[in-house]
């Protein structure tokens, strides 16, 4: 169906929204139920959970493209396609928690997931518009529920710390981003994104001096999504947030909150403000800048996470470099270059969630979070050791796996991009950087591996599975597997999305 | 589907059967496993056999399958085929495996795994030498480095975590210039292909700093493998620490892999690249063989001392790969190949029959150990020899047509240089063997050395027929390969 | 019988694997068996001889093709002319005395049957050598003798002297082998063939330019420096006596030393074509010959003086052949092709009868050492005479095989007044040394009652080859006795022979300089009129120079040996050094001299993946200082990266860019940056503070 | 117009440096919203004096109200938080986590 078709009257526009309208009344419904339960079962709230968003996603696939409310609610293959990934990283997050809601969060559970769907809705709702008001709503709405999770456990300090170094780096940025926002309002007197980009191009062709503000609001913008994104050098409390938060949690920042922020970025970029490299049109060639950024992330994500021995921060700075690889997918602008970024996020989701997932599992049993406690695992429990093998080699990118996929789909974007251009040469480096690093960051992650098998001795744990979790790894090793395998639908899926933003 | 898809099935069919066995039924897996890989070694036995007779004639690839789709928003295909230079490698990896797997009982802890391991490693090798997409050659070629950094990890000796380390990340480091230039031939094509058989027409019609590019991105990537100096620092790592077998398949396919890569990729795509560069490949590859031979000369461990001659033994590979204008220099490079991956396949289960038994390789504890044990002596004798070249074994036909192609094609003093590895070569083997079989025989510290037993046996005497019979009679090879590398010779000229 | 006469090569290759895989633990049996087959292989080759004399000396011809690409071929192939039918029957001959000889000689060895296997497979492979039709089948050959030379050699290595001797065999011949094979890649490369005939037809056809041919005949004749024995490549041989004597008799001294003899007479129209390539070859032959024989003059150690003696007379013969080429080359008539030849045939049998008779005499009184010897012509009444017949035949004593070829050698260098000069004082010495030889071993007094007395006559399968030889000895140089018309030579050559100056004076003046040569023999050691340690103590440097071999081994082993092998160590150190860890930094190169081993240890764990891993993990350890745990440092760096964008984006919007363009450039700059603000924070953050309270 | 975004940048350049100079952690939530409060002057005078046809600048800027006060309560909840765990809300301690 053509995306620029209007849906015309409110109640088409409602039904459009049921997917969201119903995981946000869904959401309290497993808060309410939980509550009038008297909080008795360990279990209940969670599957509930679950269920709702499986329902979403049976919703999901009736949905239609089209907008309503102006601009402010439009359904694109991007936004088809990333609220799947929402739902899925959800899932997953809430697959993975039935360990902690079991033991240490006994009578928040209802809380916990309800606050995980409500930061889902949001996620939905940022990447089903292209306005700035209800993007800048949806971001808030993811954020909130997420400072709130990462705080979840009232009685640890590492939690505790975690919340609000996120508050107050997540606040601090928000507040840039607004300030580069209403900037940009007043260049364009309008927040609808593709008028935006119109009403400042025809202004800067009269008034050339507002490129300095174009300029600043691009940083701005740079700076509040970079946070989103955990992108160095804004991605400072991201290893501390997930080190501290419970791990599902942080799995949902790593995976869902960069995937907002992704969505985020390529509407505010590639729509309202796009670079064009070599013309003058106004200086906004943010190309470069961002090019730093994705070569500082890939660097100092890759670089950092060698030297580290918990295992939760080793992995956010992975995910940090692995935002470098996605914004390289981000920085090529041609059909392969969205579709690329959205590719590696759906296989990233899988191997990440996964990583996390059996990290949320370990730590469970164990209650440990250093590489070290890895120590012969493959012995005793061999699933999970094959699993987590499994996650790690895809983030680094080894076929048959979803994570060289990705890395090939970005990589061949960048090059498709730097060949195409005179001055998008550059990108050679930035690809050269990407894929010198990703050598070494085998290192860190063989380094699990090694951990988990290379040992003479026994480990002295066995991880027991309940039926959610071993659904989340299950699901992971399927998803790693079919993303490096079949991944044509998905391809094919990806390329609408470059489609429908004009490339 | 094809023969050459069930090469690659069979293997990944008994992976899983492995994988299904209980973990204590270690006979079951490992008989199981032999027996399945059996399976595509006859397979590939029958596919030089038929090859031999019904297509050695033509330069065209046989056993085509495909192209299917397999990803067409990349324009990436399913597309496998066998020719003159692939179809040898494959009986090796054929033979090799088998071989291997047999030489494998001797591991003794997490068997289940090992076995699994290996016949996924199985499965990558035979895909790697017929894959004709790109990109599912670079998946093939990756695909082998995981299985082998467990095997080398789990199962291997005193530093194997650091050697395992080592060879997964050179080989990736490889790996991402290939990716590079991968990349950039797909998106210079027109229309976007990775079909290697078109790119090979599209490769001299590139810029010639982009042929240089890619020639040089294509060349680290498989210079690591081979390996190349000065990239040859994982290999006596990976060669010392990794079990018996797992050195058997390093030396004998893993190595052969980058050299066939050369050919099949490297060489035809980019001859104008390749007409500017020879001269360094050549001086790389008679560096390989002089410094390999001086190294190897060093050694005290006799595992280093074989790992190091095969950096020696790949120079001459590399020294005939630059003379590429000449047929026969090619054909040695088939027949080194071959020979190196015979020979040296043989001597890594030597040492491993011997580090069995002695629980050392150090060369300067043993002496005499001809009196005590002849039968092992007298096959050491026969691979030492085949190994610095004596003739009627394969390493002298391959190194002879390698002298006498690079020769013919490159600068003469050069190759006259390399002609030196020939002693130095006999002068490290005859070392080593002096201080292991001559000499005065320890009887308190060896008497206890049993001879080689016949499991032992089983897997080195095909090795040393096979030896012997290309040594003796090379003809049946060299009309396989004919047409083949006439057809190649004539593409790296254009 | 030519057209089967492959058969001929095959059979004792046939019993090589009958003895290796059947008959390895029947003794008896392996043993006659290998007799039959080399005997039947001799009667085969008496037959080859005759057919090939009824011929006309015409070449026979016949190859099989190994494997070929285009026009490049590799051949195995028969070339039956007089020069191959006389080296087969004397191979044969001399290989069937061997082995009889050796069912005593080795008699209670252990490993019997394995000594005529490997005895059998040299037979193969130097009858191969023998009737091989081109350079290449000639090297394959060349190559496995030298292998069944190292086997044989080393046959007894449980000695460390054995274990030594036979690398060094293998090895230095390996080292001439590599210039052959140089000179045959210089053939292949201007003629596109290896077959003989070809090869010299396509010279004549001027398809060499001079230089390379120069080069490719001398490089064919490294081989046979190597093989031969030759100056400087010579010093292999004396320290290959430490295999059975029956070995040194059949390989060392009368076919595969020869090897390089023949190959050279084989390939003697490549040297013909330069006459540069044949001075030198005669150049080295007289050297070598000279060299040898002076030293042979001071040794004690039997069988060493009977190698240093076969190294003269290699080196004799390969003067010959030289000064054939130099002539003929330079359009005069020379004999030296036949003089070499013939030479070759004669001496492959008075030698195999000394190193027999050697091998006897040692069989009784268990030493090498003459001086240990004496009056032994008692006790041994087979031996005594026949050694006595092979050294009169050595010193050229009128009448023997001897004296007719070393005639001939003499005649060739007429025309050379140098050479001339020095052949005669060569054969002077050989009579001298030969006969210094035998006056301490047979005659006189026994130095040693013990060993005398336990001395006795060897077994009849030791003896009658001994009786035979001997009789070869006298009576095989008689086919070249020019009254006969020069039969030899005329077979030889299968053309109108040609007939050297002087015959009789010739005669004459060598006679009288073998003869001299007993005579002051018989003086100083018989006699004892002049007291030979006297003269020793009088030229004392030279009677050292002469008594260590001139020195020559301790020379390669200062120059070659161990510069190799310390170059060796040096790379491999490199290796784990240099090339592993290339960020280790050029100032431990230095230190890595200092030692190399310690170094090793050290460093073995930091590889190149290591050394970078150090620089990353170094950078990693400084980087994470970022994280320096205080949310609010991290809102100062997110400020601080905004204004560093902000200056960026303004300079590149607004100043053209002329400060930073370069992506790399900038990256690196913020990357810097950034470390810079880790170690900032470092500093800032109190040490104490520094203990994280996490779980660890 | 001028006065009013120069009085909006004025403020949020006291909120910055409020956020990253306070020591005491509800100091740091009062510098957040003198940041917030700079970008809806910003929004309000831009809709004022250039873009005066339409509200949508104000109805941004109610929006940015409602968020913040909604992070407010987040934001004071885990400062309570913060207190109960720490016995006080110096940003000074809260630095476990590094590295």
């Amino acid at each position: 169906m053509d995306p620029q078709l209007p849906i015309t009257n409110v109640t088409e526009t409602l039904l459009a929204m049921l997917p969201e309208i119903f995981l946000f009344c869904w959401a309290l419904v497993v808060i309410t139920i939980d509550v009038v339960s008297k909080r008795k079962s360990e279990t209940l709230a969670g599957y509930l959970s679950m269920i709702g968003l499986l329902i979403t996603g049976i919703l999901l696939s009736f949905s239609t493209y089209g907008k309503g409310f102006g601009n402010m609610f439009f359904n694109d293959p991007m936004a088809a396609f990333f609220k799947i990934i929402f739902i899925s990283a959800a899932f997953m997050a809430i697959g993975s928690s039935f360990g902690i809601t079991k033991k240490k969060i006994v009578n928040h559970r209802g809380e916990f997931f309800g606050l995980i769907l409500f930061s889902t809705v949001g996620m939905m709702f940022l990447s089903a518009s292209r306005e700035m008001i209800s993007l800048y709503i949806g971001l808030e709405l993811t954020t909130i529920p997420l400072f709130v999770l990462a705080a979840f456990f009232k009685d640890e300090k590492l939690s505790i710390e975690s919340g609000i170094k996120y508050f107050v780096i997540g606040a601090f940025s928000s507040a840039l981003l607004l300030y580069g926002m209403s900037f940009l309002y007043g260049l364009s007197g309008t927040t609808d994104l593709l008028s935006m980009r119109l009403n400042i191009a025809a202004f800067h062709l009269t008034f050339k001096q507002i490129g300095v503000v174009v300029l600043i609001s691009n940083i701005m913008l740079v700076a509040g999504i970079g946070f989103k994104l955990a992108l160095p050098p804004f991605h400072q409390w991201a290893p501390d947030v997930y080190e501290g938060a419970p791990t599902p949690v942080a799995a949902f920042l790593s995976v869902g909150s960069k995937a907002a922020g992704l969505v985020a970025f390529a509407k505010m970029f590639l729509l309202a403000l796009p670079a064009f490299y070599g013309t003058e049109m106004f200086p906004n060639d943010w190309g470069m800048m961002v090019g730093f950024f994705a070569a500082c992330s890939m660097i100092i994500g890759n670089v950092v996470a060698i030297r580290q021995t918990n295992i939760k921060r080793m992995l956010a700075y992975s995910s940090i470099a692995q935002a470098g690889y996605i914004m390289v997918g981000m920085l090529a602008l041609n059909e392969h270059g969205l579709a690329s970024v959205a590719f590696y996020m759906f296989a990233y989701l899988f191997a990440n969630m996964g990583a996390f997932a059996a990290v949320a599992l370990f730590e469970d049993k164990t209650g440990s979070c250093q590489i070290a406690s890895y120590e012969g695992l493959s012995k005793t429990s061999p699933f999970f050791a094959v699993s987590f093998s499994i996650f790690l080699l895809s983030l680094v990118g080894i076929p048959p796996l979803g994570g060289f996929m990705a890395k090939y789909k970005v990589f061949a974007a960048a090059i498709a991009q730097a060949s195409a251009h005179e001055s998008g040469q550059w990108i050679y480096w930035l690809v050269g950087i990407g894929l010198l690093t990703s050598v070494f960051s085998l290192y860190y992650y063989a380094n699990v591996i090694r951990q988990m098998y290379f040992s003479k001795n026994d480990s002295p744990y066995t991880m027991t599975y309940n039926p959610a979790i071993l659904t989340v790894l299950i699901i992971g090793v399927l998803g790693v597997l079919a993303a490096g395998l079949f991944p044509e639908p998905v391809l094919e899926f990806a390329g609408q999305i470059s489609n429908s933003f004009g490339f | 589907m094809g023969i050459l898809s069930w090469l690659i099935l069979v293997p990944l069919i008994g992976m899983v059967y492995v994988m299904l066995m209980p973990k204590e039924k270690v006979n079951l897996i490992r008989y199981g496993a032999v027996i399945i890989s059996v399976i595509p070694m006859l397979l590939s036995f029958w596919l030089t056999w038929d090859y031999f007779f019904n297509y050695s004639g033509s330069a065209a690839m046989a056993y085509m399958e495909g192209p299917y789709e397999w990803i067409p928003s990349l324009n990436i295909q399913y597309l496998l085929g066998a020719d003159g230079i692939s179809v040898p490698m494959l009986f090796l990896t054929g033979l090799l495996s088998t071989i291997s797997l047999i030489a494998s009982f001797s591991i003794k802890f997490r068997v289940k795994e090992y076995f699994a391991f290996f016949l996924l490693l199985e499965a990558g090798m035979m895909g790697v030498f017929v894959a004709l997409d790109f990109f599912l050659f670079y998946v093939f070629w990756e695909i082998m480095l995981v299985p082998m950094y467990f095997l080398i990890g789990v199962w291997g000796g005193p530093q194997k975590e650091y050697a395992a380390i080592k060879f997964f990340l050179y080989t990736l480091f490889g790996s991402i210039f290939m990716l590079v230039a991968i990349l950039i031939m797909y998106f210079t094509s027109e229309p976007h292909t990775l079909n290697m058989l078109e790119l090979i027409d599209h490769g001299p019609t590139l810029s010639h700093t982009l042929q240089m590019v890619c020639f040089i991105f294509f060349f680290i990537a498989f210079a690591i493998k081979v390996p190349v100096w000065p990239f040859h620092t994982w290999l006596p790592d990976a060669h010392v620490q990794a079990p018996t077998a797992v050195s058997v398949i390093l030396a004998g396919v893993l190595l052969k892999m980058g050299t066939y890569a050369m050919l099949r990729i490297n060489w035809p795509m980019f001859p104008k690249a390749l007409q500017d560069l020879s001269f360094w490949i050549a001086v790389l590859g008679v560096i390989g063989i002089i410094y390999g031979a001086l190294v190897s000369m060093a050694q005290k461990d006799l595992k280093k001392l074989v790992a190091y001659s095969s950096v020696s033994h790949m120079g001459y590979c590399m020294l005939a790969l630059a003379a590429y204008s000449s047929v026969t220099a090619i054909a040695g490079v088939m027949f080194q190949m071959i020979s190196h991956g015979l020979i040296t396949g043989a001597l890594f289960l030597m040492v491993g029959v011997l580090y069995d038994r002695a629980h050392t390789r150090e060369i300067a504890l043993f002496g005499g150990l001809g009196s005590k044990l002849p039968v092992y002596t007298a096959l050491m004798l026969m691979f030492s020899m085949a190994a610095l070249g004596l003739p009627g074994m394969s390493g002298f036909v391959s190194e002879f047509m390698i002298f006498i192609g690079a020769f013919g094609a490159l600068n003469k003093v050069l190759v006259g240089i390399a002609v030196l590895g020939v002693v130095l070569g006999a002068a490290y083997m005859l070392r080593m063997f002096q201080n292991v079989f001559l000499g005065e025989f320890n009887m308190a510290k060896w008497g206890g050395l049993t001879e080689i037993n016949g499991r032992e046996l089983l897997t080195v005497i095909p090795l040393a027929i096979l030896t012997l019979a290309i040594g003796i009679y090379p003809k049946p090879l060299t009309d396989l390969l004919q047409a083949t590398l006439d057809n190649l010779v004539l593409l790296m000229s254009r | 019988m030519t057209e089967h006469s492959y058969l001929i090569v095959l059979l004792p290759a046939f019993s090589f694997l009958m003895i290796v895989f059947f008959l390895r633990w029947k003794e008896k049996i392996a043993s006659l068996f290998s007799i039959a087959m080399i005997v039947t292989s001799l009667i085969m080759s008496i037959s080859v001889l005759f057919e090939t004399i009824a011929r006309n000396g015409e070449a026979y011809t016949a190859s099989f093709t190994m494997a070929q690409l285009g026009s490049f071929k590799l051949q195995l192939g028969l070339l039956i002319d007089p020069l191959t039918a006389m080296m087969l029957v004397v191979v044969t001959a001399i290989g069937t005395c061997v082995e009889i000889y050796s069912i005593g000689y080795m008699k209670d060895d252990p490993r019997f049957s394995r000594f005529f296997a490997y005895l059998s497979l040299f037979l193969f492979s130097m009858l191969g050598l023998v009737v091989s039709d081109n350079f290449f089948m000639t090297f394959i050959f060349w190559e496995l003798v030298g292998l069944t030379s190292y086997l044989l050699i080393g046959f007894w290595f449980e000695k460390k002297s054995a274990a030594d001797a036979c690398k060094k065999a293998f090895l230095t011949t390996r080292v001439g082998d590599l210039g052959f094979l140089v000179g045959l890649l210089l053939i292949m490369y201007y003629t596109g063939t290896f077959n003989y005939e070809e090869v010299f037809a396509k010279i004549g056809m001027d398809v060499f330019p001079p230089a390379m041919l120069t080069l490719a005949a001398i490089g064919v004749f490294c081989g046979a420096i190597g093989k031969s024995a030759q100056f400087p490549l010579h010093t292999w041989l004396p320290d290959a006596m430490e295999g059975p004597t029956p070995v040194s008799a059949i390989v060392h001294s009368a076919t595969m030393v020869a090897a390089g003899v023949y190959l050279t007479a084989r390939a003697m129209t490549v040297f013909v074509a330069s006459a540069d390539a044949s001075f030198f070859v005669a150049v080295i032959g007289v050297v070598t010959s000279l060299l040898a024989a002076t030293i042979a003059l001071v040794q004690v150690d039997i069988k060493r003086i009977l190698a240093y003696s076969t190294v003269s007379q290699l080196g004799y013969m390969i003067m010959a052949l030289g000064l054939y080429g130099y002539d003929t080359a330079n359009g005069h008539h020379s004999p030296g092709f036949y003089a070499g030849t013939f030479h070759l045939m004669t001496h492959a049998f008075f030698k195999s009868l000394l190193f027999m008779g050697a091998g006897s005499v040692i069989h009784a009184v268990h030493t090498n050492d003459i001086r240990d010897m004496g009056g032994l012509l008692k006790k041994m009444p087979i031996t005594a005479p026949t050694f006595l017949i092979g050294s009169l035949s050595i010193a050229g004593f009128p009448l023997t095989s001897g004296f007719f070829s070393k005639d001939e050698i003499v005649a060739a260098t007429f025309g050379h007044p140098v050479f001339t000069v020095l052949t005669l004082l060569i054969a002077f010495m050989t009579a001298f040394y030969m006969w210094r030889l035998c006056f301490l071993t047979f005659f006189g007094k026994p130095r040693d009652e013990h060993r005398y007395e336990h001395a006795h006559e060897s077994p009849k399968t030791m003896a009658y080859p001994l009786i035979f030889l001997a009789f070869m000895a006298v009576f095989v140089g008689w086919t070249g006795i020019p009254a006969l018309s020069h039969g030899f030579a005329s077979f030889v050559f299968h053309a109108e022979p040609y007939h050297p100056h002087a015959d009789w004076m010739n005669y004459i003046v060598s006679s009288i300089v073998g003869l001299s040569g007993i005579g002051l023999a018989w003086l100083m050691y018989y006699k004892r009129k002049i007291d030979p340690d006297k003269l020793a103590e009088r030229f004392k440097p030279i009677y050292t120079l002469f008594w260590n071999k001139w020195y020559f081994d301790e020379l390669y082993d200062i120059i070659i040996v161990k510069p190799i092998l310390a170059i060796g160590r040096f790379f491999w150190s490199f290796d784990a050094n240099v090339v592993d860890g290339a960020v280790n930094g050029t100032a431990k190169v230095t230190l890595l001299w200092a030692d190399l081993k310690w170094w090793f240890d050290r460093w073995i764990v930091d590889g190149a993946v290591n050394g970078c891993g150090w620089i990353v993990r170094a950078f990693g350890s400084l980087l994470k200082y970022i994280q320096s745990g205080r949310m609010q440092f991290y809102g100062l760096f997110i400020l601080f990266f905004i204004v560093a964008a902000g200056i960026y984006k303004f300079e590149s919007a607004y100043l053209n860019g002329w400060i930073f363009t370069d992506f790399l450039e900038v990256t690196t700059l913020f990357v810097i940056l950034i470390g810079f603000l880790s170690y900032f924070a470092k500093t800032i953050v109190p040490e104490s503070t520094t203990k994280p309270k996490r779980e660890e | 117009m001028l006065p009013y975004i120069a009085v909006a940048a004025v403020l949020f350049s006291l909120g910055i440096f409020g956020v990253l100079t306070r020591r005491n952690t509800i100091g740091i939530l009062m510098s957040l919203e003198l940041m917030f409060n700079a970008v809806n002057i910003n929004l309000v005078a831009f809709n004022k004096f250039v873009w005066t046809d339409a509200l949508i600048g104000q109805m941004f800027a109610m929006f940015i109200i409602v968020v913040a006060a909604a992070e407010a309560v987040v934001g004071l909840a885990i400062v309570l938080l913060l207190y109960r765990n720490w016995q006080g809300i110096n940003t000074d301690n809260i630095n476990i986590m590094k590295w």
